[in-house]
């Protein structure tokens, strides 16, 4: 392929990217923005794709569109169409019509500016040599560091502190939708069609998922993808009216929850206690450790996006019975 | 110093597997966390400052943890307020299912938090700033009151615009410098057209998270409806952390790319804050949301610094300006939390908060009437808290650079504090005949006085270690 | 050879996704969307990855792009006749 | 200067800028919070951009490695904004 049709399909993709960020936030029809956003989300992966990123496109596809959207979708069915009550402004007379709109302009032209100082800033950027430092010791340790997918070896082990807070991020989303109460109720069973869709679908989910955890250690994949695509199994699987979708429940559901930092927390001590840093791992160990967090971290991702996807506790657990025989009075005045 | 990290996220995972023994996990992964607190206040006393290669990997490569005079002093506050919250909230909360959903939460703020101030990279600060703005919505919204719900899902949708803001500026500086390590940044950032439109996003997305004026709107309803406990820490610390990496990145990272003129708006919406927040705390009907305006107006102070700081020359002057602005935010974080926790108190013996209805409180709950009184005495700026001296070098540093004005400011804003204090002090301590025998409830009265005392009294008089402290810097 | 006839291939298959394109945006009622939407990006997908394993002269690709197909294929079956179902239901109102 | 990373980074540049400015006035916020992932969109666009080195050539991992790590996040953030909305929603049917 030549450059310049390279290019026309470079401004073609970029204009329908930008088109769909538009539409999407235009509309003010919730349903269809959601749609539009979805489709935003999938476009952008094609994009990532494009710029050599695919380990990126494929968690944009799977996460950033495919689960975002999902949630998006169950929390747009739940509005009345076409605008939910509490987003619509209050009534306004003339004057302060005219406010909203100095307002609107206000905001329009500082969100220009943005994007304009971004632009300049960019422009600026790229028009000196890229910095490669990083790049080559990056390369320069992959051997040591048990895969040699760099982009695994980054999450895994180089920075694989930002991956144990960002664990710690997604169980706290997790623990504060517990507290915001119950579970979303089911759907209705599907029909028969549905269901056999479901019935082969995933467990084709599940291999995938296996395949992208084993596969991440040297091409594009890993933990991340491989957790998103066993919680579509459990979306899937939720969506054809089935309330548990296998989830374990109580104390085994919390510890599944909590597996990924656990495990990470627990090779971090022990490798402590060995006397070396925490988290570096012996090169000759890298591998498997990583194979092993990497394994307790899909599941917890996967539990997490499932049960954010339930939007709640799934059933009133053991702790809640206790709780209400242990319910004391409070003193007052 | 990953401990200080590690610890409180491994309390977490024990306090969620284990409801039932929760407490008595939380409780011990406190005590735990606060020795290492001190162990690293000690490590840095004596050994100047320490930095931590995580995984072993180099700066750059890898993620390196620092810890300098300021971060340990501020690791140590939260360690102290945190405990204390800890053991006021055992008893805070009366049922097992609460206390369940609540220790993990905390706990995993208590980690973003230690995470936060001992971080060097930019993008692990990105990913300490979600996990401390994800705990804190979820705890503030812990009371599932609608007004509670309401004012957390605005605080989630203010953080993450504020994240997104920092996540902008923190790509760009990757793409104009190749490094995240704030170590190496600070030695090869320049300034220009890649750094100034960095450093201005980075720096309106934490002011949106530290609430300065006129970005504050979202930060009075989420403190104040949030349980007592959580308020607490919000107003002392959650905020205070945003605070912190402003002025890490101002004074420490981009020191040659700020501007004087840059520091005069932080300067100017620092004055605006302390006006606006102390009025409107003046005017507040309720005791919560006197306190949550009086953060707004505490968190103007600090940044009345930024113009005086930058109008100085690098020397003893400058040092002791500087040593005033943490001063003042290590007694506002004492001071108010001891606020909160008294307020909460208070709340929960009479059922309600409104300031005109106090009438009594003295007589009813001695203790908790002398907490607010202490932390008051910090929060006016009276000697001898702690405040009294940071305000002293703030007023220092106005007559030394020659700017009157942010002098007038600090007056107009102790008056003010002045006039809300003893006007929540006045119905307190109001006669009205009371029958009852005072209450006393050891396990409730005693964190929110020693905070206060500790704002009020300690730091006022042990100021010189804490300059001391100040000067190892990174 | 092969190059030629693998573009044609995909030739093809973007000129079914086009009618299938214009028949969405065109068609009057749903049912009929659905249709032209299914029918004819289904055989246009079809045609595409043909002319891609053709291209690729690999038969690990070859099987994971047929497995695509075949995911795209049922997924798009079972969606067109839940929408279809759901669009009769809201019509007869039950 | 490669022209296909600056075209796709200026792409970033507006989709950021559409996002905040969705975020700052869309009525609803259920599209406040897609615009405000929109505008997350935005960023990881330009980090990836900025990764790209060319046809052919091996792209710098580091900006990959944070994008994969803020779509978690992101994700993360969205669920609990939504079932607060939820929450919120709920409660005002009981009113």
């Amino acid at each position: 392929m030549n450059t310049a049709s390279l290019l026309v399909f470079d401004g073609l993709l970029l204009l329908s990217i930008v088109g769909l960020a538009w539409a999407s936030l235009a509309t003010t029809d919730v349903r269809r923005s959601v749609i539009l956003f979805m489709a935003f989300g999938l476009v952008l992966a094609v994009a990532w794709g494009r710029l050599l990123a695919p380990d990126v496109a494929l968690a944009e596809a799977a996460i950033g569109a495919g689960l975002s959207g999902a949630l998006l979708l169950a929390a747009a069915l739940r509005q009345p169409r076409p605008l939910p009550p509490e987003s619509t402004p209050p009534p306004r007379n003339h004057g302060t019509a005219g406010v909203g709109v100095v307002l609107r302009w206000a905001v329009t032209l500082l969100c220009t500016a943005l994007a304009g100082t971004l632009a300049w800033a960019l422009l600026h950027v790229f028009s000196s040599t890229p910095h490669d430092m990083l790049p080559g010791a990056i390369s320069a340790n992959l051997a040591a560091s048990g895969v040699s997918n760099p982009v695994t070896a980054l999450l895994l082990n180089f920075r694989a502190y930002d991956t144990l807070l960002e664990l710690a991020v997604l169980l706290t989303a997790v623990l504060g939708i517990f507290t915001l109460g119950q579970a979303n109720p089911g759907y209705q069973p599907a029909g028969p069609v549905f269901d056999g869709l479901v019935r082969w679908l995933v467990p084709v989910l599940i291999l995938t998922a296996g395949y992208l955890l084993w596969v991440g250690a040297h091409a594009p994949g890993g933990a991340f993808q491989a957790g998103a695509m066993l919680a579509a199994a459990g979306v899937v699987l939720r969506l054809a009216g089935q309330s548990r979708i296998g989830l374990p429940q109580g104390f085994m559901l919390r510890l599944v929850m909590a597996a990924g930092v656990g495990l990470f927390l627990l090779v971090g001590f022990t490798l402590l206690i060995l006397g070396r840093p925490f988290l570096g791992y012996p090169p000759a160990w890298a591998g498997t450790l990583i194979l092993m967090i990497e394994t307790a971290a899909m599941l917890s991702i996967a539990t997490t996006l499932v049960l954010a996807f339930l939007g709640g506790r799934p059933e009133a657990t053991g702790v809640k019975a206790a709780a209400n025989r242990q319910c004391e009075q409070i003193p007052r005045c | 110093m990953i401990w200080l990290v590690a610890l409180p996220m491994a309390g977490a995972l024990a306090t969620l597997l284990l409801p039932r023994s929760a407490t008595a996990a939380a409780i011990g992964t406190g005590l735990a966390t606060t020795v290492a607190a001190g162990l690293l206040l000690f490590g840095v006393a004596t050994q100047g400052a320490l930095h931590y290669e995580v995984g072993g990997w180099s700066a750059g490569l890898g993620i390196a943890l620092r810890a300098d005079g300021l971060s340990a002093l501020l690791l140590m506050m939260t360690a102290l307020v945190a405990l204390a919250a800890s053991v006021y909230a055992s008893a805070y909360f009366s049922t097992v299912s609460e206390r369940a959903r609540f220790w993990p939460l905390w706990l995993l703020l208590w980690t973003s938090l230690n995470a936060l101030l001992l971080s060097g990279d930019l993008f692990n600060l990105y990913v300490t700033l979600e996990l401390l703005g994800l705990s804190a919505v979820a705890l503030a919204s812990l009371g599932g009151k609608r007004a509670a719900v309401a004012a957390a899902l605005r605080y989630l949708l203010v953080g993450l615009l504020g994240s997104m803001m920092f996540l902008a500026g923190v790509s760009l500086i990757y793409a104009g410098y190749g490094t995240l390590d704030l170590a190496t940044l600070a030695r090869v950032v320049e300034p220009g057209p890649v750094a100034w439109p960095a450093l201005a996003m980075m720096t309106t997305g934490l002011l949106l998270k530290t609430a300065l004026f006129p970005l504050h709107f979202w930060l009075p309803p989420a403190h104040a409806s949030a349980p007592a406990p959580v308020s607490a820490v919000l107003s002392a610390l959650v905020v205070k952390a945003a605070f912190y990496l402003v002025l890490r990145l101002w004074l420490d990272v981009f020191a040659n790319v700020v501007t004087p003129a840059a520091a005069n708006l932080l300067g100017v919406l620092g004055a605006g804050a302390v006006l606006w927040g102390s009025w409107r705390a003046l005017q507040a009907e309720r005791l919560k949301l006197l306190a949550a305006y009086s953060t707004v107006a505490q968190l103007g102070y600090l940044f009345l610094f930024f113009p005086l700081l930058l109008a100085m020359p690098p020397g003893p002057g400058r040092e002791l300006a500087a040593g005033g602005l943490v001063m003042l935010a290590l007694t506002h974080g004492f001071a108010k939390a001891g606020l909160f926790l008294a307020i909460g108190i208070i709340q929960q013996r009479c059922g309600h908060d409104t300031i005109r209805e106090l009438d009594g409180t003295a007589q009813r709950l001695p203790a908790t009437t002398l907490a607010i009184a202490l932390a008051g005495v910090a929060l006016i700026g009276l000697p001898p808290s702690g405040a009294f001296l940071g305000k002293w070098q703030l007023l220092a540093g106005a007559i030394a650079t020659g700017q009157w004005v942010w002098l007038v400011v600090t007056a107009i804003g102790s008056l003010l504090a002045a006039a809300y204090i003893f006007r929540v002090l006045g119905h307190a301590f109001g006669h009205r005949p009371y029958p009852n025998q005072p209450v006393t409830v050891a396990r409730e009265e005693w964190p929110a006085l020693l905070l206060a005392a500790m704002a009020a009294l300690v730091l006022g008089l042990a100021g010189a270690p804490v300059w001391g402290l100040l000067e190892i810097g990174t | 050879m092969i190059n030629i006839l693998s573009s044609i291939l995909i030739l093809a298959g973007v000129f079914f996704y086009l009618a299938g394109s214009i028949g969405l945006l065109r068609l009057p009622d749903l049912y009929s969307r659905l249709h032209a939407l299914t029918k004819a990006d289904n055989l246009g997908l079809g045609l595409l990855i043909a002319g891609v394993a053709l291209h690729s002269q690999d038969l690990l690709i070859m099987l994971k792009l047929l497995l695509i197909w075949l995911a795209v294929l049922a997924a798009s079956a079972t969606s067109a006749h839940l929408i279809a179902r759901q669009a009769r239901r809201q019509e007869t109102g039950s | 200067m490669l022209t296909t990373q600056l075209l796709y980074a200026l792409a970033g540049c507006v989709i950021v800028a559409l996002g905040l400015r969705g975020a700052l006035l869309h009525p609803s916020l259920l599209q406040r919070v897609m615009a405000i992932n929109v505008m997350g969109a935005g960023v990881f666009m330009l980090l990836i951009a900025v990764a790209y080195r060319g046809p052919g050539l091996a792209p710098d991992p580091v900006p990959h490695a944070l994008v994969l790590t803020g779509i978690v996040v992101a994700v993360s953030a969205t669920a609990l904004a939504l079932a607060l909305a939820r929450r919120l929603h709920a409660q005002q049917d009981d009113d």
